[in-house]
């Protein structure tokens, strides 16, 4: 999976979630649940939705490191094979 | 006060008084009134005519005699026996029938009907039909013109039933303590719609009732157009130099049912001959034929002249035209009213 | 020649029987002669003539009824000298209403037969209907019934025979109506149960496109009055009823329906929180929970489940309300009319934001009765369908107590506004780290602010206090949970 | 601005037209000598005369008649008729001639007459002076019922209803006669209803004497949160159905105060004009607050509850959910 794969699937999925909200108005200092006014269901419902699609388990300590778009991507094509 | 029964009726048959041009004027009138209400018959039984049509036939020397004594100035109120009346007051026989037929040309735009005719020009308040309903308002009438200081009569006609109606007994009383110039004109045929007068009146002399009030009250032969003509203008002329309210019973006799046709269960046929023996037309016609006034030819010639007018007017209500359905609510209210507001 | 017509005697007489007739054929008659005794439904009246002639021939024999108008007799006015010989005009304009001239024995033909009498001309004398007219219009009718059917659309309506059907089917249609509106008792009916709502309500809800009788109502009685529909506004969107899909055309308007919506939805909340502010009278309590027992609990739960499987802390404390109204039912049901109404079912509203601006408090339902992974379950789906408004108007109409968690926006403490007619509301803040004394010893632990906004008139503080202890309680053995 | 009673205010407007048109004449019983059963005429029969100022009979047909009559003859009558239930042995010549002859005549004859009468209960003069039947003279076609429920309307509608081309009737609640107050300026407006309080939730309906009664009912909804706007009717016939239509509409629930007997009472006609005028805005049922159906009882505890009180207006406003 490359970073645009992944990004392509962070937005895919992003937008089930939150049909509205785009992954390019988080600005890179930003955390994505602050920038698109997520809640943790939503929050949850992306992990959920990312996991499902790429088939990688998620657990709950590596949340952390999903909070930015550029975390998140480079989550998911480190641990997707 | 009290000239209780100065007039009296004559003993007998008709006294012409004045020139026998009057007197065949007087007749003339009388006979207008008689075809023109027989023609309406003709029309109720056709259905061109409806409601309620209460005819004056046997009664028209009471019509007759009261208006020839009236100025044009006067006012008139009067009952739903009216077509006499309206005649003899001058109005149009066009605009009667025209509102007997409900047309738009009627007296009343056909808003009236046979009861209710009214006319500004001749000052005719209307037929009032509700029993004793028009004498407040002839009261009234009388009051302007005495505050205005006019020396104006308001003749105010109304039935012998009317005598039982509380109106009758607190219009007389409040005319005579201002002391108004109204003439009351008791047309008294002797049945309150079907009931007899001695059937309904513990005092069957209603000039006495009028005298109660200490309003001046004469009895007049209301068969006789001549003595009612005579009477009317000495009350008329009292009442307008200031002489206070004066009632004539004018006693008459009604030949047809209350309103158009009724089985005359009331009263006896009998009854109803006698009082046609005396019928104020024929009365009067036989005296100036007797007198060598008036011929058969002369008389003939009257009645195709009246004959005429009467069929002018059936003619002009024929034709008229039913007032638009965009008017039914036009004079509820004044157009000159000021609310804009719906009813 | 001319007819001697039954006269109207009365503005109410239809019809008369010749009782008596006083002339007869070869009979000199003079205008105003009595020539006859009719009965009338009132009286016996002798009847007058308006013509003078001879009299021809009588047409109406005596007992027989006819109807007003009918010739009765000829008169030949021939070479007799009289006053009127022309035949009375007709009406030119709106005639009088009439019946056609007819017999009754012709006239019960017709209706046997089905013939409009005011359809046909008269063969007969004066224009007389006749039963040889009847019959003739009777075979045209079988023979051609659309040209017989399109004639009564002319024909007077005031004919008494159609005025009879008129009547007689007004009178059906009547009984139908009623029928329909309030059917037999036991029989079952297609039509959705009618619910008590105020006209504007109704006008709101087909503005909207929602069923009415889904929405709870707040009003008298539990009528549906306008506000219950102004607060579910998100969910009425997705109750639209489908009648057609949404055509592509109006895809360029849909940013101003959007915020006509955001409009709608800021107007709507504004009118129930006033309303809330207005009728309700507050109390506030909180209390701070410490979290750490449940924070680890979640964690090491969460370690053995899947992602999609794993809880998150608002239910933990969805769950905890749920429980702790058992302690507490002043806290779970509804004003009604000015007095409370508990309810036995817990059905726990959540405030949900939408991100458009706005918020919604659909409700879990039965969430005291709920596992707590049914719960995330029942959390997650709500709030999914929160966002992309397919909620259901149940959901929208019957929470009995409201909780708010403000918690991921970081503030520490929510006085809410109790959502009318609810009686309370559980507000949380975010767990954030503050010194905590326990057994004697301060330390650092998660804590989280918990604030109830009560109805006074369902409870006092002290039932309130009973209750934010109980939450606590259960928040700190999340195993009971 | 000047303090005065309703009774002042009305002596005012009748010193006003009497001045203004030397057809004004006033007319009924004990209006001169004794200065008027409520007083209002006190004093005019010194100062225009007893043939301006006429005692009559106990004759409530003849004058009432005869004021129609006068009317007809050119005069501009104001009659005074001590009570509505008085007005009653009236009551022929008011609906029969007053109101008819305009129509019944094709538009000849027109009748500028005012008749005003006093109205209503709460003085414990029971069941033969306290009705309030200005519904029944508002059902009739022909004639124009007002209601003054302030200073400035017992001032001000009494000269544009002389000035009426038809008969006006001038019903005065009992009750405000003592009403002080400063007369602010009068409009002179016979022809709309005035809205006496604005609000938002409910649109309270009233005329004459239950003008206070709701404004009072008002301000305690108030204390609860509840805005109410108060309509004085003022025009009984012709209604000016578009302003308390129109309140309705905004406000969505409306409750109509009227002393007369709920059954076929004006407040019913008012109800279904909003109902059939303002239905899809309505959020309740337009409510009614009435007497009580009795002949009116003399002891004041009776008396009190067979009329519409302010507490009935709040809790009929309150059970509308507002």
């Amino acid at each position: 999976m490359t970073r645009d794969d992944a990004l392509d699937l962070v937005k895919a999925v992003l937008h089930q979630v939150a049909p509205e909200a785009e992954i390019e108005d988080v600005g890179p200092d930003q955390t994505i649940q602050e920038a698109l006014d997520m809640d943790s269901i939503d929050f949850l419902n992306l992990v959920i939705g990312l996991s499902e699609k790429t088939g990688i388990d998620i657990p709950e300590r590596d949340y952390p490191q999903l909070i930015t778009p550029d975390g998140l991507v480079s989550y998911l094509t480190a641990k997707a094979r | 006060m009290t000239e209780l029964r100065s007039g009296g009726i004559r003993p007998s048959g008709i006294e012409i008084d004045g020139t026998h041009e009057h007197a065949i004027h007087l007749l003339r009138q009388m006979l207008r009134i008689r075809r023109f209400e027989e023609r309406t018959v003709q029309l109720y039984s056709e259905m061109r005519i409806r409601g309620f049509l209460h005819l004056d036939i046997g009664e028209e020397a009471c019509a007759v005699g009261v208006m020839e004594s009236l100025r044009p100035e006067d006012a008139v109120v009067s009952t739903y026996r009216e077509h006499g009346h309206a005649l003899a007051r001058g109005m149009s026989m066009r605009a009667v029938m025209a509102e007997l037929e409900g047309k738009v040309e009627g007296c009343s735009r056909g808003r009236g009907g046979s009861m209710h005719l009214f006319d500004a020009p001749t000052r005719f308040y209307g037929g009032n039909a509700i029993v004793g309903g028009g004498l407040p308002l002839a009261v009234g009438l009388a009051l302007a013109d005495h505050l205005a200081k006019r020396p104006v009569v308001t003749v105010c006609f109304f039935g012998d039933g009317a005598v039982a109606e509380g109106e009758f007994h607190e219009s007389m009383n409040l005319a005579a303590v201002w002391g108004l110039p109204v003439l009351f004109c008791c047309e008294n045929n002797l049945y309150a719609m079907g009931t007899a007068l001695d059937r309904y009146e513990s005092e069957t002399d209603l000039s006495l009732k009028a005298a109660s009030y200490r309003v001046p009250a004469w009895e007049v032969d209301g068969m006789d157009v001549i003595a009612v003509e005579e009477a009317t203008r000495a009350a008329a002329e009292s009442v307008r130099g200031g002489g206070g309210p004066h009632f004539l019973e004018l006693r008459t006799y009604r030949f047809r049912a209350h309103s158009m046709y009724d089985p005359d269960r009331y009263r006896d046929k009998n009854e109803i001959e006698r009082w046609k023996q005396r019928d104020p037309i024929g009365s009067l016609s036989n005296r100036l034929g007797a007198d060598g006034h008036l011929s058969e030819e002369d008389l003939d010639g009257i009645e195709s002249e009246i004959q005429a007018e009467v069929e002018d007017a059936v003619t002009f209500a024929e034709a008229g035209s039913l007032e638009p359905l965009s008017d039914l609510y036009r004079f509820v209210m004044s157009e000159s009213a000021t609310g804009g507001a719906t009813p | 020649m001319g007819a001697f017509r039954m006269p109207s005697l009365g503005a109410d007489m239809d019809v008369g029987t010749v009782t008596h007739w006083l002339i007869k054929p070869g009979d000199r008659v003079d205008r105003g002669d009595i020539v006859a005794v009719v009965d009338t439904e009132k009286s016996t009246i002798e009847v007058e003539i308006f013509e003078s002639g001879v009299v021809d021939s009588i047409l109406v024999g005596e007992g027989e009824e006819v109807a007003v108008g009918t010739p009765l007799a000829q008169i030949s006015t021939n070479g007799i000298s009289t006053a009127r010989t022309e035949a009375p005009r007709r009406p030119q304009v709106a005639p009088a209403p009439k019946s056609p001239i007819t017999s009754p024995v012709v006239r019960r033909l017709a209706e046997k037969l089905g013939v409009d009498l005011a359809t046909l001309a008269g063969s007969g004398a004066g224009g007389k209907v006749t039963r040889a007219d009847v019959e003739q219009a009777a075979r045209l009718l079988e023979a051609e019934p659309e040209v017989v059917e399109a004639k009564p659309e002319i024909a007077e309506p005031e004919l008494e025979i159609s005025k009879t059907e008129q009547v007689a089917e007004t009178g059906t249609a009547l009984r139908r109506g009623s029928a329909s509106v309030r059917p037999p008792a036991g029989t079952r009916t297609a039509r959705p149960s009618w619910s008590r709502a105020s006209p504007l309500a109704r006008r709101i809800a087909a503005e909207k496109g929602v069923d009415v009788s889904t929405v709870r109502g707040s009003g008298p009685g539990g009528a549906v009055i306008a506000v219950d529909l102004s607060r579910p506004e998100p969910s009425a969107r997705v109750q639209r009823v489908p009648r057609s899909p949404p055509a592509p055309e109006e895809e360029p308007a849909r940013g101003h329906e959007a915020r006509g919506r955001q409009a709608a939805m800021r107007r709507a909340i504004g009118n129930l929180m006033a309303r809330s502010k207005r009728e309700i009278p507050h109390y506030y309590l909180s209390t701070t929970i410490e979290m750490s027992t449940a924070a680890g609990w979640i964690e090491r739960t969460n370690l053995d489940r899947s992602v999609a499987e794993r809880l998150v802390l608002p239910v933990l404390l969805i769950k905890a309300v749920g429980r702790a109204v058992a302690a507490a039912p002043e806290m779970n049901g509804f004003m009604i009319d000015d007095s409370f109404v508990p309810s036995s079912a817990v059905h726990v509203g959540v405030a949900i934001s939408l991100r458009q601006g706005g918020v919604i408090a659909p409700a879990i339902h039965d969430v005291d009765q709920l596992p707590l992974s049914e719960l995330m379950k029942a959390l997650r789906d709500l709030v999914g369908r929160a966002r992309s408004g397919s909620l259901r108007s149940s959901e929208m109409s019957d929470p009995t107590i409201t909780v708010t968690n403000l918690g991921d926006l970081g503030v520490e403490s929510v006085f809410g506004v109790i959502y009318p007619p609810q009686v309370a509301l559980v507000g949380f803040g975010r767990i954030t780290d503050r010194p905590w004394a326990q057994d004697g010893l301060l330390g650092v632990r998660p804590c989280l602010t918990a604030t109830l906004s009560a109805d006074h008139r369902a409870s006092d503080g002290h039932r309130g206090g009973r209750f934010l202890a109980e939450i606590e309680r259960l928040l700190h053995n999340p195993e009971e949970l | 601005m000047t303090e005065l009673s309703y009774r002042d205010a009305m002596r005012e407007a009748l010193r006003e037209a009497l001045n203004r048109d030397e057809r004004v004449f006033l007319m009924g019983e004990d209006i001169g000598r004794y200065g008027g059963c409520f007083a209002v005429t006190l004093g005019l029969l010194e100062e225009f005369g007893p043939d301006r100022i006429r005692d009559t009979p106990l004759s409530e047909s003849a004058f009432v008649g005869a004021g129609i009559g006068a009317a007809l003859g050119g005069m501009l009558p104001i009659v005074e008729v001590m009570t509505v239930n008085f007005s009653l042995l009236a009551l022929d010549q008011i609906v029969n001639n007053a109101a008819a002859l305009l129509y019944m005549s094709g538009g000849q004859f027109n009748v500028p007459l005012v008749i005003r009468m006093s109205t209503g209960g709460g003085r414990q003069v029971a069941a033969q002076h306290s009705h309030s039947l200005e519904g029944w003279y508002a059902h009739v076609p022909g004639i124009r019922v007002l209601a003054p429920a302030t200073l400035e309307d017992a001032r001000g509608m009494l000269w544009p209803a002389v000035e009426d081309p038809d008969p006006v009737l001038i019903f005065e609640h009992a009750s405000l006669y003592n009403m002080r107050g400063d007369l602010a300026d009068t409009t002179g407006d016979i022809t709309s209803a005035a809205v006496r309080r604005f609000g938002d939730d409910v649109t309270i309906i009233a005329y004459g004497g239950t003008v206070r009664t709701a404004i009072e009912a008002a301000g305690t909804l108030a204390e609860g949160g509840i805005s109410s706007e108060v309509i004085d009717l003022r025009s009984l016939r012709p209604l000016d159905t578009a302003t308390f239509v129109s309140s309705a509409v905004r406000t969505h629930r409306a409750v109509v105060v009227d002393e007369g007997w709920c059954t076929g009472s004006l407040a019913a006609e008012v109800c279904s004009r909003i109902a059939e005028e303002a239905f899809y805005d309505l959020d309740a049922p337009v409510r009614r607050v009435c007497s009580a159906e009795v002949p009116m009882p003399y002891a004041k505890h009776l008396e009190d509850a067979a009329l519409p009180q302010p507490a009935d207006v709040v809790e009929a406003v309150r059970a509308l959910g507002a």
